[in-house]
Protein backbone atom coordinates (compact mmCIF):
# COMPACT_ATOMS: atom_id res chain seq x y z
CA UNK A 1 0.00 0.00 0.00
CA UNK A 2 1.01 3.24 -0.82
CA UNK A 3 0.47 6.53 0.82
CA UNK A 4 1.07 8.85 -2.20
CA UNK A 5 -0.99 8.24 -5.32
CA UNK A 6 0.52 8.03 -8.29
CA UNK A 7 -0.41 10.30 -11.07
CA UNK A 8 1.62 10.99 -14.01
CA UNK A 9 1.05 13.79 -16.50
CA UNK A 10 3.65 13.94 -18.95
CA UNK A 11 5.48 14.61 -22.51
CA UNK A 12 7.49 11.29 -22.31
CA UNK A 13 6.19 8.24 -23.57
CA UNK A 14 5.60 5.25 -21.82
CA UNK A 15 5.43 1.78 -21.61
CA UNK A 16 2.24 -0.19 -20.03
CA UNK A 17 3.66 -2.95 -19.63
CA UNK A 18 6.71 -1.89 -17.77
CA UNK A 19 3.93 0.17 -15.10
CA UNK A 20 2.34 -3.06 -14.61
CA UNK A 21 5.10 -4.96 -13.82
CA UNK A 22 5.91 -2.29 -11.31
CA UNK A 23 2.62 -1.96 -10.08
CA UNK A 24 1.69 -5.32 -9.57
CA UNK A 25 5.20 -5.76 -7.84
CA UNK A 26 4.36 -2.94 -5.35
CA UNK A 27 0.50 -4.06 -4.73
CA UNK A 28 1.37 -7.88 -4.69
CA UNK A 29 -0.62 -8.82 -1.71
CA UNK A 30 -3.60 -7.09 -3.61
CA UNK A 31 -5.58 -10.18 -4.94
CA UNK A 32 -6.78 -7.99 -7.68
CA UNK A 33 -5.36 -6.00 -10.10
CA UNK A 34 -6.72 -4.17 -13.30
CA UNK A 35 -5.40 -1.79 -16.07
CA UNK A 36 -6.57 -0.11 -18.85
CA UNK A 37 -4.46 1.06 -21.91
CA UNK A 38 -5.82 3.51 -24.08
CA UNK A 39 -3.75 3.61 -27.42
CA UNK A 40 -3.52 5.84 -29.92
CA UNK A 41 -5.98 4.89 -33.27
CA UNK A 42 -4.04 4.82 -36.44
CA UNK A 43 -8.13 5.85 -38.22
CA UNK A 44 -10.63 8.47 -37.60
CA UNK A 45 -14.27 7.61 -38.52
CA UNK A 46 -16.53 4.78 -36.69
CA UNK A 47 -14.37 2.07 -38.62
CA UNK A 48 -10.71 1.10 -39.91
CA UNK A 49 -11.97 0.07 -43.19
CA UNK A 50 -13.93 3.39 -43.97
CA UNK A 51 -12.33 5.61 -41.49
CA UNK A 52 -8.84 8.05 -42.85
CA UNK A 53 -5.97 7.37 -41.78
CA UNK A 54 -3.96 9.34 -38.82
CA UNK A 55 -1.15 10.51 -39.68
CA UNK A 56 -0.21 12.39 -36.17
CA UNK A 57 -1.78 13.97 -33.18
CA UNK A 58 -1.56 16.92 -30.51
CA UNK A 59 -2.82 16.82 -27.24
CA UNK A 60 -3.25 19.94 -25.85
CA UNK A 61 -3.87 19.76 -22.02
CA UNK A 62 -4.61 22.47 -18.77
CA UNK A 63 -1.37 22.43 -16.94
CA UNK A 64 -1.74 21.96 -13.05
CA UNK A 65 -5.49 21.70 -13.80
CA UNK A 66 -4.67 18.21 -15.70
CA UNK A 67 -2.92 17.00 -12.12
CA UNK A 68 -5.22 18.53 -9.81
CA UNK A 69 -8.39 16.82 -11.86
CA UNK A 70 -6.98 13.68 -12.18
CA UNK A 71 -6.02 13.61 -7.94
CA UNK A 72 -9.71 14.48 -7.33
CA UNK A 73 -10.64 11.71 -9.64
CA UNK A 74 -8.01 9.37 -7.69
CA UNK A 75 -9.61 10.52 -4.36
CA UNK A 76 -13.15 10.10 -5.67
CA UNK A 77 -12.33 6.58 -7.26
CA UNK A 78 -10.53 5.59 -3.46
CA UNK A 79 -13.99 7.10 -1.76
CA UNK A 80 -16.02 4.83 -3.83
CA UNK A 81 -14.13 0.98 -3.58
CA UNK A 82 -11.95 -0.18 -1.06
CA UNK A 83 -8.77 0.39 -2.89
CA UNK A 84 -5.27 -0.59 -1.90
CA UNK A 85 -3.46 1.66 -4.50
CA UNK A 86 -4.13 3.18 -8.19
CA UNK A 87 -1.95 4.48 -10.90
CA UNK A 88 -2.51 7.17 -13.87
CA UNK A 89 -0.77 8.27 -16.22
CA UNK A 90 -1.37 10.52 -19.16
CA UNK A 91 0.37 11.88 -21.83
CA UNK A 92 0.79 15.48 -23.91
CA UNK A 93 2.20 16.65 -26.47
CA UNK A 94 2.86 14.64 -29.74
CA UNK A 95 1.89 11.57 -30.26
CA UNK A 96 2.05 9.39 -33.33
CA UNK A 97 -0.20 6.00 -34.03
CA UNK A 98 -0.73 2.93 -32.02
CA UNK A 99 1.64 4.86 -28.96
CA UNK A 100 -0.31 4.36 -25.43
CA UNK A 101 -1.97 7.70 -24.61
CA UNK A 102 -3.37 6.87 -21.10
CA UNK A 103 -2.84 4.42 -18.47
CA UNK A 104 -4.97 3.43 -15.37
CA UNK A 105 -4.31 0.51 -12.88
CA UNK A 106 -6.40 -0.39 -9.77
CA UNK A 107 -5.14 -2.87 -7.23
CA UNK A 108 -7.91 -4.67 -4.54
CA UNK A 109 -8.92 -7.49 -2.69
CA UNK A 110 -11.28 -8.11 -4.71
CA UNK A 111 -12.08 -8.07 -8.61
CA UNK A 112 -15.10 -6.01 -8.82
CA UNK A 113 -13.80 -3.29 -7.18
CA UNK A 114 -10.69 -3.35 -9.32
CA UNK A 115 -12.67 -3.41 -12.38
CA UNK A 116 -15.35 -0.83 -11.63
CA UNK A 117 -12.63 1.64 -9.97
CA UNK A 118 -10.76 1.10 -13.34
CA UNK A 119 -13.49 1.79 -15.62
CA UNK A 120 -14.76 4.87 -13.34
CA UNK A 121 -11.57 6.32 -13.85
CA UNK A 122 -11.01 6.29 -17.46
CA UNK A 123 -14.89 7.15 -17.73
CA UNK A 124 -14.40 10.67 -15.78
CA UNK A 125 -11.55 11.13 -17.02
CA UNK A 126 -12.62 11.28 -20.40
CA UNK A 127 -14.90 14.36 -19.12
CA UNK A 128 -13.40 16.17 -16.82
CA UNK A 129 -9.45 15.96 -17.42
CA UNK A 130 -8.81 18.61 -19.59
CA UNK A 131 -6.91 17.32 -22.65
CA UNK A 132 -7.74 18.18 -26.18
CA UNK A 133 -6.94 15.81 -28.98
CA UNK A 134 -6.07 17.22 -32.99
CA UNK A 135 -5.46 14.28 -35.23
CA UNK A 136 -3.54 14.88 -38.66
CA UNK A 137 -4.79 13.41 -41.55
CA UNK A 138 -3.87 13.40 -45.09
CA UNK A 139 -6.15 16.15 -45.37
CA UNK A 140 -6.17 17.89 -42.81
CA UNK A 141 -5.92 18.68 -39.09
CA UNK A 142 -8.80 18.55 -36.87
CA UNK A 143 -9.94 18.94 -33.08
CA UNK A 144 -11.65 15.83 -31.88
CA UNK A 145 -15.35 16.63 -30.63
CA UNK A 146 -17.02 15.30 -27.63
CA UNK A 147 -18.23 11.78 -28.19
CA UNK A 148 -21.56 11.26 -27.21
CA UNK A 149 -21.16 7.96 -26.22
CA UNK A 150 -18.18 9.30 -23.09
CA UNK A 151 -20.79 11.67 -21.81
CA UNK A 152 -23.15 9.12 -21.53
CA UNK A 153 -20.98 6.59 -20.14
CA UNK A 154 -19.79 9.20 -17.88
CA UNK A 155 -23.13 9.13 -16.59
CA UNK A 156 -23.23 6.15 -14.91
CA UNK A 157 -21.34 7.30 -12.14
CA UNK A 158 -22.80 10.58 -11.01
CA UNK A 159 -24.12 10.51 -7.55
CA UNK B 1 -7.14 38.47 -14.18
CA UNK B 2 -5.48 35.68 -16.05
CA UNK B 3 -7.87 34.09 -19.14
CA UNK B 4 -6.40 30.76 -20.80
CA UNK B 5 -7.57 29.38 -23.94
CA UNK B 6 -7.09 25.76 -24.84
CA UNK B 7 -7.29 23.70 -28.15
CA UNK B 8 -9.71 25.73 -30.82
CA UNK B 9 -11.00 28.09 -28.72
CA UNK B 10 -6.52 29.37 -28.73
CA UNK B 11 -6.52 28.87 -32.24
CA UNK B 12 -9.65 31.38 -32.89
CA UNK B 13 -8.70 33.92 -30.45
CA UNK B 14 -5.23 33.49 -31.81
CA UNK B 15 -3.14 33.84 -27.89
CA UNK B 16 -3.37 31.05 -25.47
CA UNK B 17 -2.96 33.75 -22.30
CA UNK B 18 -3.90 37.13 -21.83
CA UNK B 19 -4.58 39.50 -18.64
CA UNK B 20 -7.50 41.42 -18.61
CA UNK B 21 -9.40 43.38 -16.11
CA UNK B 22 -12.73 43.46 -16.56
CA UNK B 23 -15.15 46.11 -15.26
CA UNK B 24 -17.04 45.46 -11.76
CA UNK B 25 -20.46 44.56 -14.26
CA UNK B 26 -18.94 41.82 -15.42
CA UNK B 27 -19.78 38.94 -12.54
CA UNK B 28 -20.11 35.61 -13.36
CA UNK B 29 -18.50 33.58 -16.51
CA UNK B 30 -21.69 34.33 -19.03
CA UNK B 31 -20.73 38.01 -18.38
CA UNK B 32 -17.32 37.59 -18.81
CA UNK B 33 -17.81 35.59 -22.45
CA UNK B 34 -19.87 38.54 -23.34
CA UNK B 35 -17.01 41.22 -22.53
CA UNK B 36 -14.47 39.24 -24.25
CA UNK B 37 -16.32 38.60 -26.96
CA UNK B 38 -16.45 42.19 -27.60
CA UNK B 39 -12.54 42.65 -27.74
CA UNK B 40 -11.78 41.48 -31.27
CA UNK B 41 -13.55 39.55 -34.00
CA UNK B 42 -11.21 36.82 -33.34
CA UNK B 43 -12.70 36.27 -29.96
CA UNK B 44 -16.40 37.42 -30.95
CA UNK B 45 -15.56 33.99 -33.36
CA UNK B 46 -14.39 31.91 -30.66
CA UNK B 47 -17.48 32.56 -28.37
CA UNK B 48 -19.81 32.74 -31.49
CA UNK B 49 -21.53 28.98 -29.99
CA UNK B 50 -21.65 29.00 -26.01
CA UNK B 51 -22.45 25.61 -26.08
CA UNK B 52 -18.87 24.61 -27.13
CA UNK B 53 -17.84 26.62 -24.46
CA UNK B 54 -16.44 25.16 -21.32
CA UNK B 55 -14.96 27.29 -18.37
CA UNK B 56 -12.68 26.69 -15.54
CA UNK B 57 -12.71 29.31 -12.99
CA UNK B 58 -9.21 29.15 -11.03
CA UNK B 59 -8.57 25.22 -12.14
CA UNK B 60 -11.85 24.07 -11.34
CA UNK B 61 -14.94 23.41 -14.36
CA UNK B 62 -17.19 25.59 -13.58
CA UNK B 63 -21.04 26.25 -14.89
CA UNK B 64 -22.03 29.34 -16.86
CA UNK B 65 -23.53 31.19 -13.90
CA UNK B 66 -20.56 30.47 -11.09
CA UNK B 67 -19.20 34.00 -10.19
CA UNK B 68 -15.93 35.48 -11.32
CA UNK B 69 -15.58 37.30 -8.07
CA UNK B 70 -11.76 37.34 -6.99
CA UNK B 71 -10.80 34.80 -9.69
CA UNK B 72 -7.11 34.73 -10.90
CA UNK B 73 -7.12 32.17 -13.30
CA UNK B 74 -9.81 31.76 -15.99
CA UNK B 75 -9.64 29.48 -18.58
CA UNK B 76 -11.57 28.25 -21.53
CA UNK B 77 -11.97 25.64 -23.48
CA UNK B 78 -14.06 22.68 -25.99
CA UNK B 79 -15.26 20.18 -24.19
CA UNK B 80 -12.50 17.39 -23.19
CA UNK B 81 -11.15 14.85 -25.49
CA UNK B 82 -8.51 12.95 -23.60
CA UNK B 83 -8.15 9.63 -22.61
CA UNK C 1 -5.16 -8.93 -35.00
CA UNK C 2 -4.52 -12.61 -34.45
CA UNK C 3 -6.18 -15.51 -35.33
CA UNK C 4 -5.60 -18.20 -32.61
CA UNK C 5 -6.66 -17.53 -29.31
CA UNK C 6 -3.87 -17.04 -26.87
CA UNK C 7 -4.77 -19.54 -24.00
CA UNK C 8 -2.09 -21.02 -21.49
CA UNK C 9 -2.30 -23.61 -19.02
CA UNK C 10 0.65 -23.67 -17.15
CA UNK C 11 2.64 -24.67 -14.37
CA UNK C 12 5.26 -22.08 -14.91
CA UNK C 13 5.07 -18.57 -13.08
CA UNK C 14 4.55 -15.29 -15.67
CA UNK C 15 4.99 -11.71 -15.34
CA UNK C 16 1.83 -9.79 -16.06
CA UNK C 17 3.78 -6.91 -17.47
CA UNK C 18 6.10 -9.12 -19.73
CA UNK C 19 3.06 -10.45 -20.96
CA UNK C 20 0.76 -6.62 -21.00
CA UNK C 21 4.12 -5.60 -23.44
CA UNK C 22 3.47 -8.34 -26.12
CA UNK C 23 -0.03 -8.00 -26.08
CA UNK C 24 -0.41 -4.86 -26.55
CA UNK C 25 2.57 -4.46 -29.11
CA UNK C 26 0.46 -7.30 -30.93
CA UNK C 27 -2.78 -5.22 -30.77
CA UNK C 28 -0.91 -1.74 -30.73
CA UNK C 29 -3.88 -0.32 -33.41
CA UNK C 30 -6.42 -1.45 -30.88
CA UNK C 31 -7.50 1.94 -29.15
CA UNK C 32 -8.26 -0.09 -25.86
CA UNK C 33 -6.41 -3.04 -23.47
CA UNK C 34 -7.59 -3.85 -20.50
CA UNK C 35 -6.01 -6.64 -18.54
CA UNK C 36 -7.07 -8.18 -15.24
CA UNK C 37 -4.15 -9.83 -12.95
CA UNK C 38 -5.64 -12.16 -9.90
CA UNK C 39 -2.61 -12.54 -7.59
CA UNK C 40 -2.16 -15.25 -4.80
CA UNK C 41 -3.41 -14.23 -1.37
CA UNK C 42 -1.71 -13.73 1.85
CA UNK C 43 -4.66 -14.46 3.94
CA UNK C 44 -6.96 -16.59 4.04
CA UNK C 45 -10.79 -15.00 5.64
CA UNK C 46 -12.93 -11.80 5.06
CA UNK C 47 -9.83 -9.51 5.38
CA UNK C 48 -5.84 -9.54 6.13
CA UNK C 49 -6.04 -7.83 9.79
CA UNK C 50 -8.20 -10.98 11.12
CA UNK C 51 -7.43 -13.70 8.36
CA UNK C 52 -4.81 -15.96 8.89
CA UNK C 53 -1.58 -16.49 6.93
CA UNK C 54 -1.39 -18.29 3.67
CA UNK C 55 2.37 -20.07 3.27
CA UNK C 56 1.44 -21.92 0.07
CA UNK C 57 -1.35 -23.17 -2.20
CA UNK C 58 -1.54 -25.99 -4.57
CA UNK C 59 -3.88 -25.80 -7.89
CA UNK C 60 -5.33 -28.59 -8.86
CA UNK C 61 -6.55 -29.16 -12.14
CA UNK C 62 -8.23 -30.82 -14.79
CA UNK C 63 -5.77 -30.74 -18.09
CA UNK C 64 -7.22 -31.14 -21.15
CA UNK C 65 -10.44 -29.54 -19.76
CA UNK C 66 -9.52 -26.58 -18.34
CA UNK C 67 -7.76 -25.56 -21.91
CA UNK C 68 -10.95 -27.04 -23.59
CA UNK C 69 -13.41 -24.95 -21.28
CA UNK C 70 -10.94 -21.61 -21.48
CA UNK C 71 -11.12 -21.75 -24.94
CA UNK C 72 -14.94 -21.94 -25.22
CA UNK C 73 -14.99 -18.89 -22.92
CA UNK C 74 -12.64 -17.20 -25.22
CA UNK C 75 -14.84 -17.98 -28.09
CA UNK C 76 -18.35 -17.16 -25.95
CA UNK C 77 -16.62 -13.62 -25.50
CA UNK C 78 -15.40 -13.11 -29.24
CA UNK C 79 -19.09 -13.19 -30.37
CA UNK C 80 -20.61 -11.41 -27.36
CA UNK C 81 -18.49 -8.39 -28.07
CA UNK C 82 -15.92 -6.85 -30.95
CA UNK C 83 -12.51 -8.01 -29.79
CA UNK C 84 -9.41 -7.39 -31.78
CA UNK C 85 -7.43 -9.86 -29.42
CA UNK C 86 -7.73 -11.53 -26.04
CA UNK C 87 -5.24 -13.68 -23.91
CA UNK C 88 -6.21 -16.06 -21.10
CA UNK C 89 -3.28 -17.91 -18.70
CA UNK C 90 -3.96 -19.85 -15.94
CA UNK C 91 -1.18 -21.47 -13.45
CA UNK C 92 -1.52 -24.92 -11.70
CA UNK C 93 0.61 -26.64 -9.46
CA UNK C 94 2.50 -24.99 -6.59
CA UNK C 95 2.50 -21.32 -5.31
CA UNK C 96 3.47 -19.41 -3.05
CA UNK C 97 1.87 -15.95 -1.79
CA UNK C 98 1.79 -12.71 -4.52
CA UNK C 99 2.15 -14.87 -7.34
CA UNK C 100 0.19 -13.76 -10.19
CA UNK C 101 -2.35 -16.96 -10.88
CA UNK C 102 -4.57 -15.71 -13.71
CA UNK C 103 -4.26 -13.25 -15.93
CA UNK C 104 -6.44 -12.22 -18.84
CA UNK C 105 -6.09 -9.30 -21.64
CA UNK C 106 -8.84 -7.91 -24.21
CA UNK C 107 -8.09 -5.51 -27.18
CA UNK C 108 -10.77 -4.18 -29.20
CA UNK C 109 -11.50 -0.63 -30.38
CA UNK C 110 -13.50 0.74 -27.36
CA UNK C 111 -13.27 0.51 -23.80
CA UNK C 112 -16.82 -0.45 -22.75
CA UNK C 113 -16.20 -3.64 -25.32
CA UNK C 114 -12.51 -4.54 -23.09
CA UNK C 115 -13.42 -3.74 -19.95
CA UNK C 116 -17.04 -5.78 -20.40
CA UNK C 117 -15.13 -9.11 -21.92
CA UNK C 118 -12.05 -8.95 -19.37
CA UNK C 119 -14.55 -8.63 -16.44
CA UNK C 120 -16.92 -11.68 -18.58
CA UNK C 121 -13.81 -13.88 -18.75
CA UNK C 122 -12.61 -13.49 -14.80
CA UNK C 123 -16.38 -14.24 -13.92
CA UNK C 124 -17.11 -16.96 -16.08
CA UNK C 125 -13.65 -18.48 -15.71
CA UNK C 126 -14.47 -18.47 -11.94
CA UNK C 127 -17.56 -20.86 -12.01
CA UNK C 128 -16.45 -23.02 -15.33
CA UNK C 129 -12.45 -23.53 -15.51
CA UNK C 130 -11.77 -26.69 -13.74
CA UNK C 131 -9.19 -25.70 -11.28
CA UNK C 132 -9.67 -26.43 -7.49
CA UNK C 133 -7.49 -24.24 -5.17
CA UNK C 134 -5.93 -25.48 -1.84
CA UNK C 135 -5.03 -23.32 0.80
CA UNK C 136 -1.95 -24.16 3.54
CA UNK C 137 -1.94 -22.06 6.80
CA UNK C 138 -0.27 -22.72 9.86
CA UNK C 139 -2.10 -24.78 10.85
CA UNK C 140 -4.22 -26.98 8.12
CA UNK C 141 -4.25 -27.46 4.35
CA UNK C 142 -7.62 -26.79 2.87
CA UNK C 143 -9.53 -26.89 -0.18
CA UNK C 144 -11.13 -23.42 -0.81
CA UNK C 145 -15.35 -23.48 -1.18
CA UNK C 146 -17.19 -21.97 -3.90
CA UNK C 147 -17.58 -18.41 -3.12
CA UNK C 148 -21.38 -17.26 -3.36
CA UNK C 149 -20.26 -13.80 -4.83
CA UNK C 150 -18.58 -15.62 -7.43
CA UNK C 151 -22.02 -17.34 -8.56
CA UNK C 152 -24.17 -14.17 -8.59
CA UNK C 153 -21.36 -12.42 -10.52
CA UNK C 154 -21.82 -15.30 -13.08
CA UNK C 155 -25.00 -14.87 -13.45
CA UNK C 156 -25.10 -11.70 -14.46
CA UNK C 157 -23.58 -12.89 -17.35
CA UNK C 158 -26.09 -16.03 -18.68
CA UNK C 159 -28.12 -15.33 -21.35
CA UNK D 1 -14.87 -46.35 -18.85
CA UNK D 2 -12.78 -44.09 -17.01
CA UNK D 3 -13.50 -42.30 -13.72
CA UNK D 4 -11.80 -39.20 -12.86
CA UNK D 5 -11.49 -37.10 -9.83
CA UNK D 6 -10.24 -34.03 -8.34
CA UNK D 7 -9.34 -32.09 -5.95
CA UNK D 8 -10.99 -33.24 -2.10
CA UNK D 9 -13.30 -35.76 -4.03
CA UNK D 10 -9.67 -37.31 -5.49
CA UNK D 11 -8.16 -37.62 -1.70
CA UNK D 12 -11.56 -39.07 -0.28
CA UNK D 13 -12.19 -41.58 -3.10
CA UNK D 14 -7.58 -42.18 -2.61
CA UNK D 15 -7.42 -42.07 -6.40
CA UNK D 16 -7.11 -39.74 -9.18
CA UNK D 17 -8.14 -42.51 -11.93
CA UNK D 18 -9.99 -45.86 -12.21
CA UNK D 19 -11.49 -47.69 -14.75
CA UNK D 20 -15.18 -49.21 -14.18
CA UNK D 21 -17.29 -51.13 -16.44
CA UNK D 22 -20.72 -50.13 -14.95
CA UNK D 23 -23.96 -52.60 -15.86
CA UNK D 24 -26.57 -51.46 -17.96
CA UNK D 25 -28.76 -50.12 -15.63
CA UNK D 26 -26.23 -47.10 -15.10
CA UNK D 27 -27.88 -44.69 -17.45
CA UNK D 28 -27.10 -41.39 -16.13
CA UNK D 29 -24.68 -39.82 -13.79
CA UNK D 30 -26.93 -39.58 -11.01
CA UNK D 31 -27.02 -43.36 -11.47
CA UNK D 32 -23.22 -43.75 -11.96
CA UNK D 33 -22.64 -41.71 -8.53
CA UNK D 34 -24.97 -44.29 -7.06
CA UNK D 35 -23.46 -47.15 -8.68
CA UNK D 36 -19.84 -45.59 -7.78
CA UNK D 37 -20.83 -44.99 -4.05
CA UNK D 38 -21.33 -48.85 -3.48
CA UNK D 39 -17.19 -49.58 -4.55
CA UNK D 40 -16.11 -48.67 -1.54
CA UNK D 41 -16.57 -46.80 1.85
CA UNK D 42 -14.12 -43.93 0.73
CA UNK D 43 -16.27 -43.85 -2.65
CA UNK D 44 -18.98 -43.80 -0.55
CA UNK D 45 -17.55 -41.02 2.32
CA UNK D 46 -16.49 -38.89 -1.17
CA UNK D 47 -20.08 -38.93 -2.54
CA UNK D 48 -22.07 -38.67 0.74
CA UNK D 49 -23.15 -35.18 0.09
CA UNK D 50 -24.28 -34.73 -3.39
CA UNK D 51 -24.74 -31.20 -3.44
CA UNK D 52 -21.42 -30.60 -3.62
CA UNK D 53 -20.58 -32.70 -6.02
CA UNK D 54 -19.78 -31.70 -9.98
CA UNK D 55 -19.45 -33.64 -12.95
CA UNK D 56 -18.19 -33.83 -16.34
CA UNK D 57 -18.82 -36.16 -19.48
CA UNK D 58 -16.10 -36.25 -21.63
CA UNK D 59 -14.86 -32.89 -20.68
CA UNK D 60 -18.17 -31.04 -20.67
CA UNK D 61 -20.32 -29.74 -17.82
CA UNK D 62 -23.04 -32.11 -17.32
CA UNK D 63 -26.16 -32.14 -14.81
CA UNK D 64 -27.11 -34.93 -13.00
CA UNK D 65 -29.50 -36.52 -15.15
CA UNK D 66 -27.26 -36.49 -18.06
CA UNK D 67 -26.95 -39.94 -20.05
CA UNK D 68 -23.54 -41.18 -19.75
CA UNK D 69 -23.82 -43.71 -22.59
CA UNK D 70 -20.93 -43.86 -24.63
CA UNK D 71 -19.03 -41.75 -22.29
CA UNK D 72 -15.44 -42.58 -22.79
CA UNK D 73 -14.36 -40.24 -19.64
CA UNK D 74 -16.35 -39.13 -16.48
CA UNK D 75 -14.91 -36.66 -13.85
CA UNK D 76 -16.23 -35.64 -10.54
CA UNK D 77 -15.22 -32.85 -8.24
CA UNK D 78 -15.86 -30.34 -6.29
CA UNK D 79 -17.32 -26.50 -7.56
CA UNK D 80 -14.33 -25.29 -9.01
CA UNK D 81 -11.95 -22.51 -7.30
CA UNK D 82 -9.45 -21.07 -9.77
CA UNK D 83 -9.10 -17.54 -10.67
Amino acid sequence: MTVEIDIRVQREAFEPGAELTRFSLQNSSSGAVCTFTGQMRDFRGPDRATGEPITAMELDHYPGMAERQLAELAADAKSRWPLDDLCIIHRFGKLIPTEPIVFVATASAHRGDAFAAAEFLMDWLKTKAPFWKKETTAKSAEWVSEAAADVERAQRWAR
Amino acid sequence: MNILYFAWVREKVGAAEETVSPPPTVGTLGQLIDWLAQRSPRHAAAFADRKLIRAAIDQVHSQINASVAGAKEVAFFPPVTGG
